[in-house]
């Protein structure tokens, strides 16, 4: 039988690599965001877990909420993204230093 | 969950926002003039009638409906008002500034309009669901409206770190939720707040989802360590929404703290007291150094607003009551000063120059005495001179602290507020003591000086009469 | 409760093996004899003229994320068209109002020309 | 039985495709790796008897979202170097950190002595033959319209900011409106002129 531990140290280890992989690629814009989509990922499992072992439907309409809004806020964060682009010629988060200080 | 009928009344001052913000969208869409003035008159009509609204029809009440996620309670009522308020003056110091950069746009006032949407549904969330909503719907609209000004290099880069960071806050947010949710078997605050109050105060899991909820919170406010995105987003977005930013999401947070924790996870209060205190002293000591050496004056503001939150979560650590008024009304008075800070420097800069510089407040008062007593003012409440509304503030929330009896806290507090005064003295000294050549004389749009003016003595008359505002403060609490 | 998930199983390892089996096979029966000329990329006869990645143009930036918020709506309305006869005229209304707020926002779309492809 | 090996079969391959995802050299591939991902966490959010979610997921995330990754990929031409060079320096910190992470949040949530949910049902849900999609549906438009309807304004502010930020009209672009064209009428097109009769010399 698949424990709901299981389930939630799968979640902890996503989210482990999230926050990771935010860490790692500073630089690079997509993958952060990228990185951002796994946070909310293991996110998602964690709910599904409890909805499924708490046998209450509660759970599932929040991922479904949480898929919703993640998706609309990874398109503003992809439009940002090309303006960036558009006025800096690179994503390189390392340049975005103009506000130093 | 049983179903019946929602109370569609309680919901009025929700349900009129969101139908007017699309009815300004279509109109702006037709409107004929470059300068979409329809949809600014409309915009300061809807919130106006918002208010009326929401004292009309949820004071006094305290009444859940749309089965169990929106409720509606005194401090409901004085957080949207708060929010309309502070939304109405942030749209009115705007249309000038954004007119002169030709940036005025329909969309700006139908993006801040969801964004106090976004707040309203915040204050009178009942579930975590519509809190999540709610809080959602507001930052999508500060990451759209920082990047506004899409030829600005400053303005696409704070876009970007406010998102990424943002996003990410969310997300821990989240999984703090789910903790939560896992724990307490429920999305409904009311069920978590008996289990959280009743066995779940020694359940591990439920105190670690609540590290989680600090951290988002914390995001929200922009309290250290979580403070990075502050002085970026303060100094690239357009002063506009600078001003927009800098005022209502601080009584949101406020209202995401107290549904959220004050209430919701109130059992678990001895695990959250000590984490809001390590960010409490956190913020006042980074915001007020950090303060001293700026020279831009969006980022001097940026720094103030972080000691600012270090004061003002003094408030939720006493945890009583009398905290919880001291931090509502440090929320909503320090808005009202920022809101004025802000308007100054709009006030100052013209269709070319941005007057980000703490230099370009030199000779002020040569210039124009009636604004330089003004920026008195607002300085003076920002130090907590005695006497104003800033004191007033300031004095409740060291009271509740002492109260509870960590009188260490509201010691190291007034060391950080006395080291603080200097960089607001320095502002003044250039405002009244140094002279500047050829400073022309200050040409700004009538409605920007009314505004302004306005704003200012709202400061100035709130520091003679504070008991008003403690008073409505005080019946949010049920006292 | 898995038994009734066992068909997709089935279908999609027998997918997959469909679908590597032959690559598999060509790999390992076919003669490899690799010659310079053979392994340039082919473009109509003469010397390609720039690498092959080509840049997208922006406008189908836009198409692809009003994509993604009109895929979003159609993700509410699935379970909605299947609980219609249990929601009532409540649910309907609540669907209504939805789908209008949604609606603005292509009318939005549609007077500030995002959809046009000039 | 079998379903535990089903779940760590599916649970392998997720982790493996997400690290894959922070440590890919190039964007596309991470993309790749992350709709890899999506693919088996629907596996196993079908397996905990959540399978709308899990078609939801692969028809918007993977349908969509990642779509948008792949042509802000392309669209971006993205030079991969100088993207890589902190990387090398920030990996034992990174791994550090997700190290820390996971094993303190895998001590607290793994813990045998759960007490989980104080109003814990224990295991599987008890098969009420409704379909997932239909216990969902009954309830998110009822219990949970008021939420429901704040979704619909998200997307609209997510409408509105995309076409702000994104949308530069060309200015001079020769166009053919072709309801103008369709539209025209006889008279525009044609002029009646009576010419008298010369005589002729």
């Amino acid at each position: 039988m698949v424990e709901l531990s299981d389930y939630l140290v799968l979640g902890a280890i996503l989210f482990g690599l999230g926050v990771a992989g935010i860490f790692l690629n500073r630089k690079n814009a997509i993958v952060l965001i990228m990185s951002i989509e796994l946070i909310l990922l293991a996110v998602n499992f964690n709910f599904i877990a409890f909805s499924h072992y708490l046998d209450d439907i509660a759970g599932q309409v929040f991922v479904f909420f949480i898929l919703t809004v993640a998706a609309a806020e990874s398109a503003i964060g992809l439009a940002i993204l090309v303006v960036l682009f558009r006025n800096r010629e690179t994503i390189n988060v390392g340049d975005l230093d103009s506000m130093k200080g | 969950m049983n179903f019946q009928m929602p109370d569609f009344s309680l919901a009025l001052p929700e349900l009129w926002v969101a139908t007017m913000a699309c009815v300004i969208l279509v109109v702006d869409l037709f409107a004929r003039g470059r300068e979409s003035a329809p949809a600014f008159y409309l915009t300061q009509l809807t919130l106006l009638v918002g208010i009326w609204l929401a004292i009309d029809a949820q004071w006094g009440r305290d009444a859940v409906t749309f089965s169990g996620s929106y409720v509606a309670d005194n401090l409901a009522v004085v957080l949207k008002v708060a929010m309309m308020g502070l939304g109405l003056l942030a749209f009115a110091y705007s249309r000038d500034y954004l007119r002169q950069r030709d940036l005025l746009k329909g969309e700006f006032y139908v993006l801040g309009l969801l964004g106090i949407l976004g707040m309203m549904v915040m204050a009178s969330a009942h579930s975590m669901l519509t809190m999540y909503l709610g809080l959602e719907l507001l930052s999508l609209c500060q990451y759209a409206l920082v990047a506004f000004n899409r030829d600005s290099r400053m303005g696409s880069e704070a876009a970007m770190k406010y998102f990424v960071l943002g996003a990410l806050s969310s997300g821990l947010l989240l999984y703090g939720l789910s903790m939560v949710y896992g724990v307490t078997g429920s999305l409904d605050l009311g069920v978590i707040r008996e289990a959280a109050a009743g066995v779940g105060a020694q359940n591990i899991m439920l105190a670690f989802g609540l590290t989680f909820v600090v951290v988002g919170v914390a995001f929200k406010f922009g309290a250290v360590p979580f403070h990075m995105w502050i002085p970026d987003v303060y100094q690239g977005a357009p002063t506009a929404v600078t001003l927009y930013i800098g005022t209502a999401p601080k009584v949101a947070a406020v209202a995401l703290f107290m549904r959220l924790i004050g209430e919701g996870l109130a059992g678990l209060q001895e695990h959250w007291e000590l984490m809001l205190v390590i960010l409490a002293v956190g913020s006042l000591a980074v915001g007020n150094i950090f303060a001293l050496v700026q020279t831009n004056m969006k980022r001097l503001l940026a720094y103030s607003t972080i000691s600012h939150v270090g004061f003002l979560l003094l408030g939720f650590i006493a945890g009583t009551p009398e905290g919880y008024t001291a931090a509502l009304f440090y929320a909503v008075s320090y808005s009202l000063m920022a809101a004025g800070a802000f308007g100054m420097v709009i006030l100052l800069s013209r269709r070319g120059f941005e007057a980000e510089e703490v230099e370009d407040m030199k000779g002020l008062n040569d210039r124009h005495s009636g604004f330089a007593f003004i920026m008195l003012i607002l300085m003076f409440s920002m130090t907590g001179v005695p006497g104003t509304v800033g004191f007033y503030a300031k004095w409740l929330v060291l009271k509740a602290v002492i109260d509870v009896d960590m009188v260490w806290l509201a010691v190291v507090a007034v060391i950080f507020a006395v080291i603080g005064a200097f960089y607001y003295l320095r502002v003044l000294k250039m405002v009244y003591f140094d002279r500047v050549e050829g400073g022309e004389a200050l040409q700004a749009p009538a409605g920007l000086r009314v505004v302004l003016a306005g704003n200012g003595l709202a400061v100035l008359i709130l520091g003679i009469f504070p008991d008003s505002l403690i008073a409505a403060c005080a019946a949010a609490f049920g006292s | 409760m898995l038994e009734s998930y066992v068909p997709i199983l089935v279908f999609i390892l027998l997918a997959v093996g469909v679908g590597i089996a032959p690559l598999v096979a060509g790999f390992v029966l076919a003669p490899r004899r690799p010659g310079s000329e053979k392994l340039s990329p082919y473009e109509c006869g003469f010397e390609a003229f720039e690498d092959s990645r080509m840049k997208f143009d922006v406008r189908y930036y836009l198409v692809a994320i009003l994509f993604i918020i009109f895929d979003l709506e159609i993700a509410f309305l699935f379970p909605w068209a299947i609980v219609l006869d249990h929601v009532g005229v409540f649910g309907f209304i609540a669907m209504g109002i939805f789908v209008g707020v949604l609606l603005i926002g292509f009318l939005y779309e549609w007077k500030k020309g995002a959809l046009e492809w000039e | 039985m079998i379903e535990l090996i089903i779940f760590y079969v599916f649970a392998a391959v997720l982790l493996f495709s997400a690290t894959m995802v922070i440590t890919a050299r190039n964007p596309v591939h991470a993309a790749l790796f992350l709709v890899l991902t999506f693919f088996n966490s629907a596996a196993l959010w079908l397996m905990a008897e959540a399978e709308f979610l899990g078609i939801a997921l692969v028809l918007v995330y993977v349908g969509a979202v990642m779509v948008l990754f792949l042509f802000v990929v392309m669209m971006l031409d993205i030079n991969v170097a100088p993207l890589r060079e902190g990387f090398a320096r920030y990996l034992p910190l990174g791994i550090l950190v997700g190290v820390v992470m996971v094993a303190e949040m895998a001590l607290v949530v793994g813990a045998e002595q759960l007490d989980v949910g104080l109003t814990l049902t224990g295991g599987g849900a008890a098969d009420t033959g409704e379909s997932n999609t239909r216990l969902i549906g009954s309830v998110l438009y009822t219990v949970y319209v008021y939420p429901f309807e704040i979704a619909s304004l998200v997307l609209l502010v997510a409408i509105i900011a995309a076409i702000m930020l994104t949308l530069r009209r060309r200015p001079g672009t020769k166009h053919q409106d072709i309801s103008q064209q369709v539209r025209v009428r006889k008279a525009d097109r044609l002029r009646m002129v009576d010419l008298p009769s010369e005589r002729r010399e």
